[in-house]
């Protein structure tokens, strides 16, 4: 017993929260690398989030390509859109202050959001687990759905991929160097604008990637995203700015930290995050991993 | 200069539009069709907006409504807190309000008001009406998923009235955040408590996805049941009947119960691209119809004496059978409670439930002589 | 703790160290009051970090630093700039959405008080103009006295920041670098205006430029690796072999 | 003396910063090989021109040829994969990057240039301090370390702009033979200098800048026959 | 720059303040005060984020809770319209001092954040404490009668109270941004290192920014509540929070006028579209992002800029 619950709850409660946190780490390593390189919070990543999942469910119903087809297609598509976006409405702001690019892509996601919604309505749609992936284990402390394991190996080695590519090679540097200095950057012959769009639409597709594989789990709605963005960026923060493993361990972390709260206090289950941040910021100003500038 | 103007105020771009948003406003203006258009040779106008089920834009658009577009008559109200706040405005200015999208009984109590209607369900008829059916079968043991708000607590509070005074046992409940995505630990705390009714009080999309997460943790297969206390029937279409079969759930309303029902499902779902219509937005349309009728017998808009008139004749309509309006405002009328198909036994979109029973009104809505409502003399 | 008085700074074995890296070790340092007190020494030496030790602006990891016998050690750097001490940046810091008067009027408030008052018209602060308008002229810089500041170019920067840090008429002035970037007709300008302002103020400054550093100082201090090296005049200093070694190199022309 | 064949040649460049005008149809010529200083006051220009070379000032016209290709439409990036390497004035440290990282972050651009190994030889200090926050080095040190990074791309034609500024006096000197050596590897070095001592003994030629424009070219071997001339340029 | 006034700017204050005046006969007079409040809303968030250059993510929490101890003293104490609007101020700018004090340690993003931080968890407050009333909020708050004798039930009794309300907060400030402070905010924005190395206590400026901002902003959320008659969670929610920025941004940061014209903006968009059902936020997405690509200083600088081009054209001409 611990905390007044048992051991044997305990153990089922953590391993919920840590596959919380892989959704949230795939979410939150979008939007750090986004943040990292323009400086914006990108208010479009719940709503593309959102869309991923929906272009998953859209290929099923129209095409007829099941789950396995829109883990490519649904991050591609997204991405590519995404691609559009920075090209052709961000790339215009970045002369002006940062904070502009918040109003745009807050629009954007009004607009996105809105979209869906006509089209769809609100309620949902239905997206069913892969035949392969059905059923579950009984781990002795719960039943745990094959589904949710296949989420934390995928968000796993995903996160894994994305961290290697950020920090051991020299894309990171790139990145870090242009949110500071972009025309410098520029003039020691690297095509800024290009690597800013692509790395744009690499975030965007993670956040596709991880509505695709949230539409199994949640149903597939319109609304999905539009809070979510506000916790996730938190994640990112609690992580240290800049950190891409920050992000990534942090996320995993609070979601066991939630998973906690659900059991202990769950009406606090969504403050708790800000709770972390609120302290933890007032006594380690840059997050976990971040460098103090 | 005179006509009738009737507003709908409903949430068009939140959890709740499927539920009411677009096809309450289409049902309203079927009602004024069905009306002519025209009462006592007034005209009858349609205006309508979006809440955003946000009390201080509900309220300011009902003041603007009411004071200077002379609407007459507000219908719908979708989510608690909007409807309170409208209602204290018509309370103010005299006029009318038709409540049929929420369900809090505060609206027919504390709250209530002689030109304040609430129409089509409310918590005791729908938590009440679930539990006591599955008492019946044998759900004696239960455990809550509650959201966190007024609403969810009061869900709550009607079931576990049903459940104790049915000698069922309540072994506990959790309180989620509203809203919330992710049930999996909630579920698992109402897994272990043994319970074998987990009944739901919550709503639209928090709803939805905890019947999602109770099947894929295989909760219902392991014995344990789900009980909606508040399901519509745009949840179960979300859900797809796979997930939701079996579950049972109480209504004020459902299309495909008889002639008139049908009648009326065919008509919207012509002008709704084929969806059929919620208890929700038939509940607006009869709300709407009833109005009018009360309008051009008492041959004015003025709120009081349409109100009076609304409380004076008896609602019959598809929606309705021998609907009465009481002194607080609640209008009784029978609830169904009905059990969702199972893939099989479904011939088609839409055809989710079968209807194992009808509530009669006075079962169905708390007695006016527990009403804590000041206009019920006692 | 007796500190002669005629010195009006005194740092104690002052030490400071960046994660295990020491950038200042044990320095004692007197600088005697009204005289022109040159710190050098090659790059790297802790003559900046000694700067930002003395303000407040790092903590020192030991020693004990005095200004005017007051122990501010744990002092905040707000505080040591009002009670007299006050510094020029190395890398310019300019209010750079500020034009170049009201960057020279936002030190000048300070001195005359009031700037909590928010409730006031700033039209009060038109009063301190005039004084503005000497000091830039002083700087060279009464052309471009409307301009903001963030438009000018590098050495511009440079000399507006001097006429700032005049502005505060401090007691005690430390000028890193003030030459850095100017053109040489400015070096003059600039060597003179230190000069002048000297009369009844203490001045201790980082240059690398030999030329004002001869011509300027009572007196030298010259840092190595954190340590100092050596101190004297620059005819002492300059024929000293480790001095020419480690810093001045082989004397040109 | 043989003209060696001209390697960048600027023709009435003008720029703008929003409303206002500041070059004003510079022209001068920058020979392979040599060492070319650009003098002048604060505020002229010199560091606009270096700034527009690299395609860094948003308002500019007129034609700047390099090797026979006209940079004026291109973009920075373009330019710098033309072999062209640009150190600036306020040295442009990254501080989100270490020492290490910002010496590596320009790619290289043509074979030819320093090997690491040469250039932390050169400058012992930026190995030692090679895992420091890049802008907590001093500002000497971040003037090497701006200095270095270009080194390593290989560009043919490096503009140093005050590349001397805050360093002391011996790095001073070694920073010269630096140059001094790289022309003799057949680079070509664009100079802005205050350090009117510094600049006279390395430069070929020195152009002098007034108000946006050239307003004359002075040979090394006429420095002396000029001094006067230059004195009233610049004060020297 | 600086505090003095053109000609035409003065000019353009006294249509304004005429227009205003003459309004509410020609416009519905809630939706004037409903804009008015938000503009005084946003107006008091740009004193920070303009001025000081700190966002703020958590400014509905002064909004909000100002607004809900106004009603709660208008309701349950029933006391005159002032003292509880005065209660609400006060209770932003406690509020304001307690979470500023944390706050303002931190710049940039983590400003942000640990606004929010401190936000969402009044928001929770909110949502537990009883007297909040959870969801349903505070509602059916009594106008009441201003210093026990002015009717505040009069929709345009109302109105003019809140004008004045308005435009002295509003010339307060302006004034508070022109002043020997607001000179040494904005330095402080410019450059913190330089004006710590000039002798000024940063922190305390920024603090005082902050709490000034807050009560601002309380006053606004107490207002509010005066007009509506009701405090709700949505006022304490971080959308609020957010849209205040948007408000100002869409406006333009930093000017006068910019904060109010976007807050009229997007109340208007609100209140003109609400009949255009669920495309309202459609709408209102797609004018935030066709506002940010035609006027990219927002509404106000850009045309003040444009402006300035025309004069400027004119006189060298
Ligand atoms: N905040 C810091 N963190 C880590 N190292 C630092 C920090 N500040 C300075 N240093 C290191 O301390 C040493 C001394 O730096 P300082 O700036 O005092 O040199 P300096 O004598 O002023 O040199 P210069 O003449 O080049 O300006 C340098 O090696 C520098 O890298
Ligand atoms: N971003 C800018 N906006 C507006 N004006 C600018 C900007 N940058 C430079 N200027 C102006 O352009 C002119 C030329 O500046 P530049 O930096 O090229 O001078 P410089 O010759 O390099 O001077 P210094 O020797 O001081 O570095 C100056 O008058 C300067 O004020
Ligand atoms: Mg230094
Ligand atoms: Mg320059």
């Amino acid at each position: 017993m611990i905390f007044g619950v048992p051991l044997q709850a305990l153990l089922g409660q953590l391993l919920l929260g840590l596959i919380n946190g892989a959704f949230y780490a795939m979410l939150s390593l979008g939007l750090a690398l986004i943040f990292g390189l323009l400086n914006i919070i990108n208010f479009t990543h719940g709503a593309l989030y959102m869309a991923g999942a929906f272009a998953a469910w859209l290929v099923l119903t129209y095409l007829g390509i099941g789950y396995w087809g829109a883990l490519l297609l649904a991050p591609l598509a997204v991405g590519l859109f995404g691609m559009l976006l920075e090209r052709f409405l961000l790339s215009r702001l970045y002369k002006l202050d940062h904070l502009y690019g918040l109003l745009l892509t807050f629009g954007l996601a009004l607009v996105i959001e809105g979209g869906f919604r006509q089209l769809y309505g609100v309620s949902g749609m239905p997206y069913p687990v892969p035949k392969e992936l059905q059923g579950g284990w009984n781990l002795g402390v719960m039943y745990l759905p094959i589904y949710r394991g296949w989420v934390v190996v995928v968000s796993a080695s995903v996160c894994l991929g994305t961290w290697l590519l950020v920090e051991k090679t020299k894309l990171g540097s790139y990145l870090r160097a242009a949110t500071e200095n972009r025309a410098l950057v520029q003039a020691f012959g690297i095509n800024v604008p290009m690597m800013v769009t692509l790395t744009f639409g690499f975030g965007v597709a993670l956040a596709a990637l991880a509505g695709v594989l949230a539409a199994p789990i949640y149903s597939v709605n319109p609304l999905m995203g539009s809070n979510l963005i506000i916790v996730v960026f938190a994640v990112v923060v609690i992580g240290g700015m800049g950190s891409m493993g920050g992000a990534i361990i942090t996320s995993f972390a609070l979601g066991l930290v939630e998973g906690l709260t659900k059991l202990l206090y769950p009406e606090a289950a969504s403050t708790i995050i800000f709770l972390v941040m609120a302290v933890l910021l007032l006594v380690k100003p840059a997050g976990l991993f971040g460098k103090e500038r | 200069n005179h006509k009738v103007k009737i507003g709908v105020l409903t949430d068009m771009s939140g959890p709740y539009s499927d539920l009411a948003g677009q096809g309450s406003v289409m049902a309203a203006q079927m009602a004024i069709e069905d009306f002519g258009g025209k009462v006592n040779g007034w005209p009858v106008e349609l205006v309508s907006a979006d809440h955003q089920s946000k009390a201080d834009i509900a309220s300011a658009i009902a003041r603007k409504w009411y004071e200077n577009e002379e609407v007459d008559a507000i219908a719908d109200l979708v989510t608690t807190a909007a409807a309170r706040a409208v209602r204290e405005v018509a309370k103010e200015k005299g006029k009318v309000d038709l409540d049929s999208g929420p369900g809090s009984l505060p609206l027919t109590n504390d709250w209530c008001s002689a030109t304040g209607f609430h129409w089509t369900y409310d918590n005791y008829a729908t938590a009440g009406g679930t539990a006591t059916a599955v008492i019946k079968q044998g759900g004696t043991s239960w455990f809550f998923l509650t959201a966190d708000y007024a609403f969810g607590h009061d869900l709550q509070a009607q079931a576990e009235r049903v459940v104790k005074a049915n000698g069922g046992s309540v072994l506990g409940s959790v309180r989620h955040p509203f809203p919330s995505s992710d049930f999996s630990s909630f579920l698992l705390q109402a897994q272990s408590s043994g319970a074998k009714i987990i009944g739901l009080a919550n709503a639209g999309n928090d709803t939805i996805n905890a019947i999602k997460q109770a099947n894929e943790f295989g909760i219902t297969k392991n014995g344990q049941s789900i009980a909606g206390l508040l399901v519509f029937i745009t949840d179960v279409h979300s859900l797809g009947l796979e997930t939701a079969k079996g579950m049972l759930l109480t209504t004020g309303f459902y299309w495909d119960f008889d002639e008139g029902t049908r009648a009326f499902a065919k008509r919207f779902g012509a002008r709704m691209n084929g969806k059929m219509p919620t208890m929700v937005q038939a509940g607006v349309y009869s709300s709407v119809s009833h109005y009018l009728k009360a309008v051009q017998q008492a041959n004015t808009t003025e709120g009081i004496r349409v109100a009076d008139k609304m409380r004076e004749i008896p609602i019959n309509d598809f929606f309705a059978k021998n609907g009465k309006i009481r002194a607080d405002g609640r209008m009784v009328h029978d609830m169904y409670l009905a059990e969702v198909k199972a893939p099989a036994e479904s011939k088609g979109p839409w055809d989710y439930y079968k209807i194992l029973r009808t509530i009669p009104g006075d079962e169905a809505f708390r007695p006016l002589s527990e009403s804590t409502c000041p206009l019920v003399k006692k | 703790m007796a500190v002669a008085a005629d010195y009006i700074v005194e740092t104690r074995d002052l030490t400071k160290e960046f994660k295990g890296f020491t950038a200042v070790s044990g320095v004692s340092l007197r600088v005697r009051r009204h005289s022109i007190h040159a710190l050098i020494g090659p790059n790297g030496a802790g003559k900046t970090t000694c700067f930002n030790l003395l303000t407040k602006f790092l903590v020192p990891t030991s020693g004990r630093i005095f200004f005017n016998q007051r122990d501010i050690t744990h002092a905040q750097p707000a505080a040591v700039a009002r009670l007299g001490m006050v510094r020029s940046f190395q890398i310019s810091a300019v209010f750079s959405h500020l034009s170049v008067l009201e960057n020279v009027r936002v030190a000048l408030q300070r001195r005359r008080g009031g700037y909590f008052h928010f409730w006031r018209s700033d039209r009060i602060l038109d009063q301190l103009n005039d004084q503005v308008m000497d000091l830039l002229q002083s700087v060279g810089m009464t052309g471009d006295v409307h301009r903001l500041a963030g438009e000018l170019s590098y050495g511009r920067k440079r000399a507006l920041e001097i006429a700032t840090t005049l502005a505060l008429d401090p007691e005690m002035l430390l000028l890193d670098e003030p030459m850095a970037g100017m053109s040489s007709e400015d070096v003059l300008l600039i060597a003179a205006l230190i000069r002048r302002i000297s009369a009844n103020r203490t001045i201790l400054m980082v240059e690398h430029n030999l030329n004002v550093v001869a011509e300027l100082s009572d007196r030298i201090s010259v840092l190595k690796q954190g340590r100092i090296l050596a101190e004297g005049t620059y005819q002492e200093v300059s024929n000293n072999p480790e001095v020419v070694e480690a810093y001045m190199g082989s004397p040109d022309d | 003396m043989t003209e060696a064949p001209v390697l960048l040649k600027i023709d009435d460049l003008h720029a703008h910063y929003g409303e206002s005008h500041v070059l004003h149809g510079l022209s001068f010529d920058i020979p392979q090989g040599e060492v070319v200083t650009l003098l002048g006051r604060n505020g002229v220009g010199k560091t606009t021109t270096l700034r527009c070379i690299m395609g860094m000032v948003g308002q500019r016209r007129g034609s700047i040829l390099f090797a026979g290709k006209q940079l004026i439409q291109m973009a920075s990036h373009q330019i710098a994969r033309l072999g062209l390497a640009y150190c600036p004035e306020e040295r442009g440290i990254f501080s989100s990057l270490n020492v290490a990282e910002n010496l590596l972050l320009p790619p290289v651009v043509q074979a030819g240039g320093l090997s690491l190994q040469e250039i932390l030889s050169l400058f012992p200090r930026l190995q030692e301090r090679a895992g420091s926050q890049g802008t907590k080095l001093s500002g000497g040190e971040q003037q090497m370390l701006a200095i270095a990074r270009i080194l390593r791309t290989g560009a043919r034609l490096l503009l140093l702009d005050e590349p001397t500024e805050g360093l002391a006096p011996v790095i001073v000197q070694q920073i010269g033979e630096i140059i001094a050596g790289l022309r003799d590897r057949g680079f070509t070095v664009l100079l802005v200098e205050q350090n009117f001592r510094f600049a006279q003994r390395l430069a070929d030629r020195h152009y002098v800048v007034e108000h946006g424009r050239v307003v004359d070219m002075i040979r090394k071997d006429q420095l002396s026959v000029s001094a006067e001339k230059l004195r009233s340029y610049l004060g020297v | 720059m600086g505090g003095l006034w053109g000609k035409r700017e003065r000019l353009a204050m006294l249509l304004l303040l005429l227009l205003a005046l003459v309004a509410p006969f020609l416009v519905y007079p809630v939706f004037l005060m409903k804009g008015l409040c938000f503009a005084l809303f946003a107006s008091a968030f740009n004193l920070l984020l303009g001025y000081s250059g700190l966002l703020s993510f958590g400014h509905a929490m002064f909004f909000g809770f100002a607004a809900y101890v106004t009603a709660h003293m208008g309701k349950v104490w029933g006391v005159n319209p002032e003292w509880a609007i005065l209660g609400g101020v006060v209770t932003a700018a406690a509020l304001g001092l307690l979470t500023g004090w944390l706050a303002i340690r931190r710049t940039g993003i983590y400003f942000a954040m640990v606004t929010l931080a401190f936000a969402q968890m009044m928001y929770f407050v909110a949502i537990q404490a009883p007297f909040t009333h959870g969801e349903d909020g505070i509602q059916g708050v009594p106008r009441g009668r201003l210093f026990g004798f002015i009717d505040l039930g009069e929709s345009l009794t109302l109105y003019y109270f809140v004008l004045l309300v308005f435009v002295a907060s509003l010339w307060f400030l302006n004034r508070v941004v022109q002043s020997p402070f607001g000179q040494v905010l904005k330095a402080i924005r410019d450059n913190e290192q330089r004006a710590i190395s000039l002798g000024y206590a940063v922190n305390r400026f920024k603090l005082l920014a902050f709490v000034l901002s807050a009560a601002f902003s309380g006053l606004a959320g107490s207002m509010k509540c005066q007009v509506f008659q009701l405090a709700s969670l949505a006022d304490v929610h971080w959308h609020s929070s957010g849209e205040v920025v948007l408000m100002t941004l869409l406006g333009g940061i930093g000017s006068l006028m910019g904060p109010a014209v976007g807050a009229f903006l997007v109340v208007s968009i609100e209140n003109y579209f609400a009949e255009a059902g669920a495309w309202v936020t459609i709408i209102q997405g797609g004018i935030f992002v066709f506002c940010v690509l035609l006027f990219r200083a927002g509404i106000i600088g850009t045309l003040s800029q444009w402006l300035k081009g025309l004069y400027s054209g004119v006189g060298k001409a």
